[in-house]
């Protein structure tokens, strides 16, 4: 039943082992890499393939609230494993297309891995912060550029480390109030917090994760970031970054602060998770009009990343069960949709070496894939029907329509954003796809191999990370938009246990079972 | 104006967390100095009841560090430092991979001959910071420390001396100590998965309270920190401090 | 005990004070390992022996001497404040 | 019986003091002594919710029993603030190799706006 410790144990054991290959890349470090995750992609399908009854392990032999503990249920163990399809994908695009790197940056890559998995499977606050913290340290590392200014990385730097103080306070006044770092566990003891306590720890510890997610008035980062950043560090930002975000502050959300119920009215007014729902419905309208008016391809990806954040954000403050499965849906269709938006920019770039996506015109004239797979893409992010971003977006909207004047608000702005996110992308979908200027593009294309930096070994496989990673992230938006009661199921399943809907709930009973303990004060009970 | 807005917010930041944590139910619920989970872990009755009296010579304690923060950082909450020592490890890959294409320049390093002093005391602080280092490390388990101070006192030693003879640390004898020293942690838990049943539980006996071979587990991650740690700043300091020519061959 | 730690939050409020507003930066960075270095007396005070030698070596020795490091190999001109 | 009351504030103007560094300048060296302050507060914070007033440290040198309450400070913070410094270290690291790259970069460590406009590699 420990298996999913691989998850975490192998990426870092082979982090730590691959510096001894040497520091400058060779066929052997991109290989181990890359079968390293794969392996560990092949770990996850092979999982997955059974049935997963959810189940939790116990790290160092420590019973629930005293050690830590990992909690493991499909939902989460599909969540690794699409991160681990998501990286190979990244990893080897970035061997065969981008600059060359030293290897400390397969290195990061499995550190990311390993971070993601923990932030997903963890069932303690500060074991969460502490892979938090190593998920930042690596995204900023990967996505440091290696020419040009570093200034997007910096401001990811630090907003990251002033919301890391402000999460590590939160956790440090939760701590010192319930006396308690499970997340389940404080869940329990919640209502006992005095009011203060509750507000403060609540707020600082969800800002932590508000900017992982790109939240607005926390996205500043973003844009020049991603821009900055190789396109496959795009993905693994867009992909991963704000995925384990996302789900670990669902955790959080769910198990602490009771989807927000357990806090009284702002001033009477309106309600914590009204708030949330507020700066989630700005996020996705101003992200998504912000597209409309971006020039540059990377930053207008960064944007719409943003604007589908914001709608997560909205469905999992909703809090009823149809829109926190919508909101796992949309997690996992961003993250493909994404990933191939990012692949078709990433081999823009590399033709072309500007980021304005009005530089990218015509290039679909000589490779119709790339206008193919920027569709694809663009369809599953907006969620054309039978794409997964359709399901997740129904999902939430059947959310939100039971919740009344603010579910109501919430669609129509779900439907402006839908169609202002559509429109940024089919124009640059068409850009690809139309003639360009030939005689001014003429140059470009010629030192289309040489610019790309590391040259691959032969002519012949120059493309096959970009078709092999493309066409994957295709088999799985259509396996989920095609057949997606397996992922409903599983999502649906993890939601009623987090919420405690369930009679037997796996992540409660892994505490109550030493609840006779903690009613005493301190006292052992016989 | 930009300041006199930087001292209004911050000042009020720190007004509002004062005033909901200090006064009022909050403040006698957080400096209360004691939880539930600290008592459990210095008594040692997580797994179950503990001896009635718990001291120096307690035999068949679930945890055997007589110092309970060193049980809490290896042994109840090890996981935790895993990753902790991921994140220095992650932190100092990054920063050389940050640097990486600066370093390809090729610039000179600014060379400067030691000093007469530092090359005839280097040794001696060196013989006296190891020394220091490693027993810290390695009372880890009795006496406060272990194996993060140990490790960076390693490296001070360590840089000092290579600094003093003029020398560069090895980068592949750096990632050749760092890499083992990682996956032994790593292996470390997966010899507790293979015998406990758990990842990262301690193996073994645990020994008599307060004696120097109590807690064996405990002592080994402590020394594979140490040494980790050490490379890891060595590391840290080789990147941050010199601008080489990689086209020139390390030294073996 | 409350004078000692009177005694020991004093320098270690007026150096981060220090650190923020002195336009020298080498000063700021020494300032800040001042400023570690009583967190690491007031540690010690408060009974968190572990705490006080990792703030000691790590916090107040490893990370001040990371600062020297890296401004070792700032440009002249990076090494002052332009903008204040 | 002040400590908590000094000390608590001590902690928090230590977090405040770092708000400010970060809000009144744009130089990333002087960002990253500003963290490197908030991160201090903080650590001071942690510790002291896990003190009180004549508890022991809690290394085991002598008996005790363990059937009342036990005689040592909460020994949890201590060990969340020790791994709270050792990832203070590596962000630390991380952010002053951000700050050189910044200087090759720029020639300077204000760092303002991102310039558009130019030459972006994979």
């Amino acid at each position: 039943m420990s298996a999913a410790v691989a998850f975490i144990a192998a990426p870092l054991a082979a982090a730590f082992l691959l510096p001894l290959l040497g520091t400058r890349p060779t066929w052997g470090t991109r290989a181990a890499s890359l079968l390293t995750l794969g392996a560990l992609f092949a770990l996850g399908a092979w999982m997955l393939a059974g049935p997963v009854p959810p189940h939790v392990i116990v790290l160092g032999g420590w019973r629930a609230p005293f050690g830590i503990s990992l909690y493991v249920d499909a939902s989460s163990l599909m969540l690794v494993t699409l991160f681990e399809l998501l990286a190979l994908a990244a990893l080897w695009f970035q061997h065969q297309h981008g600059q060359e790197k030293p290897v400390s940056f397969d290195v990061l890559v499995l550190v990311l891995m390993a971070a993601g998995a923990g932030a997903v499977l963890t069932q303690d606050l500060f074991n969460l912060f502490v892979f938090l913290e190593i998920a930042t340290v690596a995204a900023l590392a990967l996505s440091a550029p290696q020419t040009g200014s570093p200034r997007g990385v910096i401001r990811y730097w630090l907003f990251s480390a002033v919301s890391g103080a402000a999460m590590l306070l939160g956790i440090a006044i939760l701590y010192s109030g319930a006396g308690t770092l499970n997340l389940v566990d404080l869940g329990a003891r919640w209502g006992r917090l005095a009011e203060p306590v509750r507000w403060l720890s609540g707020v600082l510890i969800l800002l932590g994760f508000l900017v992982k997610m790109e939240i607005m008035p926390f996205h500043g980062w973003a844009p020049a970031t991603y821009r900055r950043a190789p396109s496959s560090v795009g993905l693994l930002l867009s992909g991963v970054v704000t995925g384990l975000a996302a789900f670990s502050a669902w955790k959080f959300f769910a198990l602490v602060l009771r989807g927000g119920t357990s806090l009284p009215p702002v001033s009477g007014v309106f309600s914590f998770s009204q708030a949330l729902f507020g700066l989630g419905a700005l996020t996705l309208i101003l992200g998504a009009l912000a597209m409309l008016a971006e020039k540059d391809g990377k930053r207008l990806l960064a944007f719409s990343t943003i604007s589908q954040m914001g709608l997560v954000l909205m469905a999992l403050a909703l809090g009823n069960p149809r829109a926190v499965r919508g909101a796992l849906f949309l997690v996992f269709s961003h993250a493909l949709g994404k990933s191939l938006l990012f692949l078709v920019a990433g081999i823009a770039v590399s033709r072309t070496r500007r980021s304005e996506w009005g530089a990218w015109r015509g290039l679909g004239q000589s490779s119709r894939s790339l206008v193919w797979f920027w569709f694809l893409g663009t369809a599953t992010v907006v969620g054309l029907p039978l794409v997964p971003g359709f399901w997740g977006k129904l999902s939430f909207v059947g959310g939100a329509l039971g919740m009344g004047m603010w579910g109501k608000a919430g669609v129509a702005l779900l439907i402006a954003a839908t169609v202002a996110e559509s429109v940024a992308l089919l124009r640059v979908g068409h850009g690809l796809w139309e003639h360009a200027d030939l005689r001014k593009r003429s140059g470009d294309v010629d030192e289309t191999s040489a610019a790309a930096g590391a040259a691959p070994a032969c002519k012949a496989c120059a493309g096959v990370s970009y078709w092999a990673g493309a066409l994957a992230i295709s088999a799985g938006i259509l396996w989920m938009g095609l057949w997606p009661a397996t992922f409903t199921r599983a999502f649906a399943d993890t939601a009623a246990a987090y919420a405690g809907d369930q009679p037997v709930s796996v992540v409660r009973t892994s505490t109550d079972a030493f609840a006779p303990r903690r009613d005493g004060q301190g006292q052992v009970k016989p | 104006m930009n300041k006199l807005l930087a001292v209004f917010v911050s000042a009020g930041v720190v007004a509002l967390l004062g005033v909901f944590l200090l006064t009022g139910p909050a403040r006698d619920q957080l400096f209360s100095g004691r939880s539930e989970l600290g008592d459990a872990f210095s008594r040692r009755d997580v797994r179950g009841p503990a001896p009635d009296q718990v001291g120096p010579g307690s035999r068949g304690l679930e945890s055997a560090p007589a110092n309970t923060v060193t049980a809490i950082v290896l042994d109840y909450r090890g996981f935790d430092t895993l990753g902790e020592v991921t994140v220095l490890f992650a932190a100092v890959a990054g920063a050389g991979l940050v640097l990486f294409a600066r370093r390809r320049r090729g610039q000179a390093v600014s060379a400067r001959r030691p000093s007469l002093i530092l090359t005839a005391a280097a040794p001696w602080v060196f013989l006296f910071l190891f020394v220091v280092g490693f027993a810290i490390a390695l009372h880890g388990h009795l006496t406060p420390g272990g194996g993060f101070p140990g490790g960076a006192l390693l490296a001070a030693g360590l840089v000092l001396l290579l600094s003093a003879t003029g020398r560069e640390p090895s980068a592949r004898r750096l990632h050749l100590l760092e890499g083992l020293a990682g996956f032994s942690f790593v292996a470390v838990g997966v010899a507790g998965l293979v015998w406990k049943g758990s990842f990262l539980a301690h193996f073994g006996d645990s020994g008599v309270l307060g004696d120097f071979w109590s807690a064996p587990v405990t002592m080994l991650l402590y020394l594979i920190i140490a040494l980790k740690v050490s490379a890891e700043l060595a590391n840290a300091v080789r990147t941050l401090a010199h601008v080489e020519d990689p086209t020139t061959k390390e030294a073996p | 005990m409350t004078a000692l730690v009177l005694l020991v939050c004093i320098p270690l409020v007026v150096g981060a004070v220090a650190v923020v507003t002195v336009r020298d930066l080498l000063s700021a960075i020494l300032i800040e390992g001042v400023v570690s270095l009583s967190a690491a007396v007031l540690f010690l005070l408060l009974g968190a022996l572990d705490v006080a030698i990792t703030q000691a070596v790590v916090g107040c020795g490893l990370t001040t001497a990371v600062f020297l490091y890296s401004w070792r190999r700032l440009p002249e001109k990076a090494r002052e404040v332009t903008h204040e | 019986m002040n400590v908590v009351p000094i000390v608590a504030i001590s902690a928090l103007l230590l977090f405040g003091i770092g708000l400010y560094g970060l809000w009144s300048g744009r130089n990333v060296l002087r960002w990253i002594l500003a963290v490197g302050l908030m991160e201090t507060g903080i650590n001071v914070f942690l510790v002291l919710t896990g003190w009180r007033p004549g508890g022991a440290v809690p290394i085991i040198t002598g008996a005790f029993s363990t059937r009342g309450p036990s005689p040592f400070i909460d020994p949890v913070p201590s060990a969340l603030v020790l791994t709270s410094i050792v990832i203070g270290l590596g962000t630390t690291t991380l952010a002053l190799a951000l700050a050189v790259l910044h200087a090759r970069a720029h020639g300077d460590l204000e760092c303002g706006d991102d310039p558009e406009n130019a030459e972006v590699l994979e």
